[in-house]
């Protein structure tokens, strides 16, 4: 047993190991420890320069992890979490999103970006965002989100093995979840959703934090005779539609569960992305459950409220059976 | 500038309110590890000689903008300590109803826009408060605190060039506490002698002792004198240290407790504010006494104010999102 | 007969004649005249403290008007153009946007913003973005995307008379165009979306730049014996569902068309929005083109190419008469 | 340094490279006007000398970043200008083939990094360059090019900082030519002595005659390589004026032709070295109009090339957004 926090770790001394062109960098990943501690004891056994502590500039060391991979390097740019990632959008947008293929192919930006997402930890309106699916928006980058503890080790490898820009967000509240890890195993395909616990009745999709609330659902639902397909997407970019249209033509009902607001979400677009493909076999419209359009609020009843429940899902999971 | 040129009602008022800081947060603490209080909690134990010293130079139509770290000086500034407990119990009677939490204080009648918990996000919004002032005609600073830390983000640059260009009354206030987070000063800054960057853009700088009350108090009111008159931007690097954890989460590894220890020992603002005024003989135990009974009586009543403070309603989650509801025309379908 | 870029000059001039606190801040307003030459003759009118030439500096200035409207102010902040905006992203999401909710209601950030947006000037992938569905997703702040010459004096001035932050996003291909002008109107109301041409066969949705695709579209389909109804969507945030679900209700089939990347688009969101109301309605899926999921080349047959076209709104049309 | 210590064969090359960069340019705008070009052009003309000087005294193993007004630098730095010239056409045979035009020219080759459209965007890139270099133990410079008006936005201070913080072998090159668009040097700069900035970040900085090749070559050549040597980032101000729009789009409001002219006749890098040169007895009008020729001949050779080159073919539209097609996966459906 291992926790996600443990497995990310392990898969980052790992490839330090392994390739000497791996690095990481990012605010209070040396000296602190990390925000989250998940590089604790990294800087006493790689060493400043390979550990590397950065000041408060968001779009400067993101930039710079841009540069870095462009010269040669595997850098892994920790942004604390996917709140200041905002002042890192333009170097995200334009310079790695962009490089290859407006450079005609010459030039190409192995470069992996982890950070933290998610609300829940009552911490309000700024430090709260699930703004995943603005990433999951921009051609030329991918994005992992991984829900288990496996996942944890084997997305960051996968990312780094990547020849492209991979973000991976990884949800602050599963840190320190616990759960198997084999840590000699191949890393599995990371871009491919998976059925967590099959079922015939309804079809309910999450990723990172929302998987767990899907699972739940699951069982809740279960004990009054519904069984419901569970299915984790991992991969936000690109979306493995052919995994999701499988289920759905199966169930033909989903529910979404998307910690992200719900206009403009990636709920929306999953939505969207199966109705082009499996329109005629759905008995009822799809169905999401997203966060309420809401700045995050502090008090927890209200952001309770405000996230999405496994009750709530499970609502929505039973009006879809009634078409 | 010496004690005398204060006066002793003024020294004694200092000693208050830094105690009363001082306690508030101690009670705070206690009151997270009984998880009355969630989510972050940045202690600014330490460092109450800056807020107390900047606020009592500053004008009611002052405006204030400051950082996650901010109760000292939501309190000094004169919100209600109950607002501010009230507020990190997340009760609708805190001073932003619940919402923000301990890194959000508001206060519109006091000009208190914030608790801002982006590094380096309130430094344009303080120039914007600036700019409306002066176009307006309103004879006011806009004084802004914010960390060493954030002297490095764009924001701070961008902040202090439009500030410096345009000659708008902003306070520039640095706590520089030596460390961003887990950051030592010299291992996030090219050159750390943070006085030097305000030069770049024009703005005449200086540094104080942040441990010093009364240095914190001369130098402020001096700069925001100086600004109030029309003579641009001033910043004050106020050196200081965080005698607790970056927030609760905080395992320190990042520096030894013999340096916090010595900081305590020799650096304590209180303990050296509370010498000075006893050799001034401005102090003795019964009026050191008063004051602690006098503050712990305001800090039992504001964690009353908290207990009993209500819970907001659920269904006004989405109140305030907008001036008038769009919900008409958004006519929610399904679950959310 | 007034084009575009002098409707919005004819809005700004009415609005800082009638009300002193309203001034015009941004790169090069001033002594250029203003990129697009909206602002143009503004700077002798006014004077260089309200037509306020800016340093490069896209979150100062964007936070700089957030302070200003706090502090009583109407600023209209111009970001030159949508792109640059990426590095403004943390005032708009963390400061803006939640202001007032997270200050329990007691300060309000009356800000406009205005930007232009879009790509077909050749002008490359780091240019050329359309990014109004990012904005779209942010509850606390509205989105205006005017596509007509009236629509573009018309929001401003009621942007500027809102007492949220708006967003308005002018297609840059836009401001050329001429059109019917009444400067002594009231101004519309711009939150609703607008039938532009009735029709009962399929409904085409578009906004901003892609309003005129949709428009040529619904020609070629007339001579085809297809009557399109085109709906002007107007208003990106909060979105009019109630206009474009009767539209549908009437036709039974949709067409959007967004020239934002398909993934995670505002398209997909109108999709997922439509399935919620109106599911059974739909004869078949609702289909969407965008813009080709890369970073916008600079050759115009390439450019061209990733753009939405008339000839693609006209097919996907089709498709969607076959179910 | 005098004419004599550059010695006569480098001097008159240098001569050429302006020359070249001129009519190259000048030919890209009469290419606008017939719409061969489109988009956004920005000429450097005016500039040459700043180019050709700093490339001119890097090595092959440097690295170069340029902004957007690059096509001098491409050039200057070994780019066929045949390359560069289908870029800007569009076509499948350019530098980028035909995806960035005019702003996004990119050399794998000669280490060219591109053709930044976004003010400020390519300093932190240059940053990692640099880190990346030094990681590897790679000796070498990077030399990043920026205008005045990038030393407003945030990501020019992140970087210096970094940069400064690090002893990271960066060049800074800024091309200080007292415009930003329309925006002149003391209406966006607090400080408009831009090499005040840099010392804020104890980056040596020095200001350079950016119309005299020579004293760029001179200065570029010292600077970098105290850089290659470990001594940390420097910093240049190399002084110039555009003498043409900012782009093409531009009605110039913000500055007279008085002004314009004044540089022209009196500051004109290449009538200035070509004065110098000829004073030196190294060059008399057969040489000059040799020079000419050859470099019309090279233009002309560049806009062949340009014409002859094919367009991309549409089905590569998505080709090179990943590295391998993400296709299968992405598997679509229905119309885009
Ligand atoms: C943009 C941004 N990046 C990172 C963080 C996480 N963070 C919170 S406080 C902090 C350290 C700030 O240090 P300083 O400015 O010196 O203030 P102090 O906490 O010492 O008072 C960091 C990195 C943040 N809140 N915002
Ligand atoms: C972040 C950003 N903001 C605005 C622009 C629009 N813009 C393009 S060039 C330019 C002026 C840049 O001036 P300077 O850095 O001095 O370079 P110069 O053009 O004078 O060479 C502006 C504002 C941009 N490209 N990027
Ligand atoms: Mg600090
Ligand atoms: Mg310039």
């Amino acid at each position: 047993m291992s926790s996600y926090r443990d497995a990310i770790r392990s898969a980052l001394r790992q490839l330090m190991q392994e390739d000497e062109r791996v690095f990481l960098m990012g605010e209070d990943v040396g000296n602190y420890g990390g925000a989250y501690a998940v590089s604790k004891g990294l800087l006493e056994e790689f060493g400043p320069e390979r550990i590397r502590d950065t000041p408060l500039a968001e779009s400067g060391f993101v930039g710079a992890g841009i540069g870095a991979a462009l010269g040669g390097m595997r850098p892994i740019v920790e942004v604390m979490t996917v709140n200041f990632s905002l002042l890192a959008l333009d170097q995200v947008v334009n310079n790695a999103a962009t490089m290859r293929h407006m450079s005609g192919g010459q030039f190409e930006v192995p470069l992996v970006v982890r950070m933290a997402t998610g609300g829940g930890k009552q911490i309000a309106a700024q430090h709260s965002h699930s703004l995943e699916n603005w990433f999951a928006h921009v051609p030329g980058i991918k994005c992992l989100a991984p829900a288990t503890v496996q996942d944890a080790r084997d997305m960051v490898l996968q990312a780094v093995a990547d020849p492209d820009p991979v973000f991976v967000f990884e949800h602050q509240l599963l840190y320190g979840m616990t759960g198997e890890l084999d840590e000699e195993a191949a890393p599995a395909d990371p871009w491919r959703a998976i059925v967590r616990r099959p079922g015939e009745d309804v079809t309910l999709i999450g990723w990172a934090g929302t998987l767990g609330k899907c699972l739940e659902a699951a069982e809740a639902l279960a004990k009054e005779g519904v069984e419901a397909e569970v299915v984790d997407l991992r991969c936000l970019r690109p979306i493995d539609f052919p995994t999701l249209a499988a289920s759905v033509t199966k169930t033909h009902r989903a529910v979404i569960v998307d910690e992200g607001w719900k206009t403009g979400g990636l709920a929306g677009e999953l939505m969207a992305g199966l109705m082009e493909r499996v329109f005629y076999e759905l008995d009822g419209p799809i169905r999401r459950v997203c966060t309420a359009e809401v700045p995050i609020p502090y008090a927890k009843h209200m952001e309770d409220h405000a996230l999405p429940t496994v009750e709530r899902v499970v609502a929505a999971a039973k009006e879809s059976l009634r078409g | 500038m010496s004690l005398d040129d204060l006066g002793r009602e003024k020294a004694l008022g200092f000693l208050r309110q830094m105690v009363l800081v001082r306690r508030f947060e101690e009670k705070s603490a206690e009151l997270y590890s009984q998880q009355k209080i969630r989510g972050f909690l940045h202690l600014y134990i330490g460092e109450e000689a800056v807020a107390v010293g900047a606020m009592n130079a500053l004008k009611a139509e002052d405006n204030v903008l400051a950082t996650y770290r901010e109760h000292g000086h939501a309190i000094v500034r004169g919100m209600a300590p109950g607002a501010v407990m009230a507020e990190m119990y997340g009760k609708v009677s805190g001073c932003s109803k619940g919402r923000g939490g301990s890194m959000h204080l508001f206060c519109a009648e006091q000009r208190f826009y914030g608790g801002h918990a982006i590094v380096g996000g309130g430094l344009p919004v303080a120039v914007g408060l600036a700019l409306a002032d002066r176009m307006k005609g309103r004879e006011a600073v806009t004084a802004c605190f914010f960390g060493d830390g954030a002297t490095d983000e764009g924001e701070f640059h961008e902040a202090l060039n439009m500030a410096g260009l345009w000659k708008l009354p902003v306070l520039f206030l640095c706590e520089n506490n030596l460390y961003a987070m887990g950051t030592k000063l010299e291992r996030h800054e090219a050159d750390p002698e943070i006085i030097h960057r305000p030069a770049a853009y024009g703005i005449p700088a200086e540094r104080v002792d942040g441990m010093d009350v009364v240095a914190v108090e001369r130098a402020v009111r001096y700069a925001a004198d100086l600004v109030r008159e029309g003579g641009g931007p001033r910043f004050l690097e106020l050196m200081t240290y965080r005698f607790r954890a970056h927030s609760m989460y905080d395992a320190e590894l990042y520096r030894t407790k013999e340096e916090v220890q010595r900081w305590k020992a020799e650096r304590d603002p209180i303990e050296g504010f509370e010498a000075r005024l006893r050799e001034a003989g401005w102090l003795d135990d019964a009026a050191r006494a008063e004051i602690e009974r006098d503050v712990a009586g305001q800090v039992e009543e504001a964690v009353r104010f908290a207990e009993d403070g209500e819970w907001e309603a659920l269904e006004d989650l989405e109140k305030d999102v907008y001036a008038k509801p769009v919900g008409a025309m958004l006519e929610e379908g399904g679950a959310r």
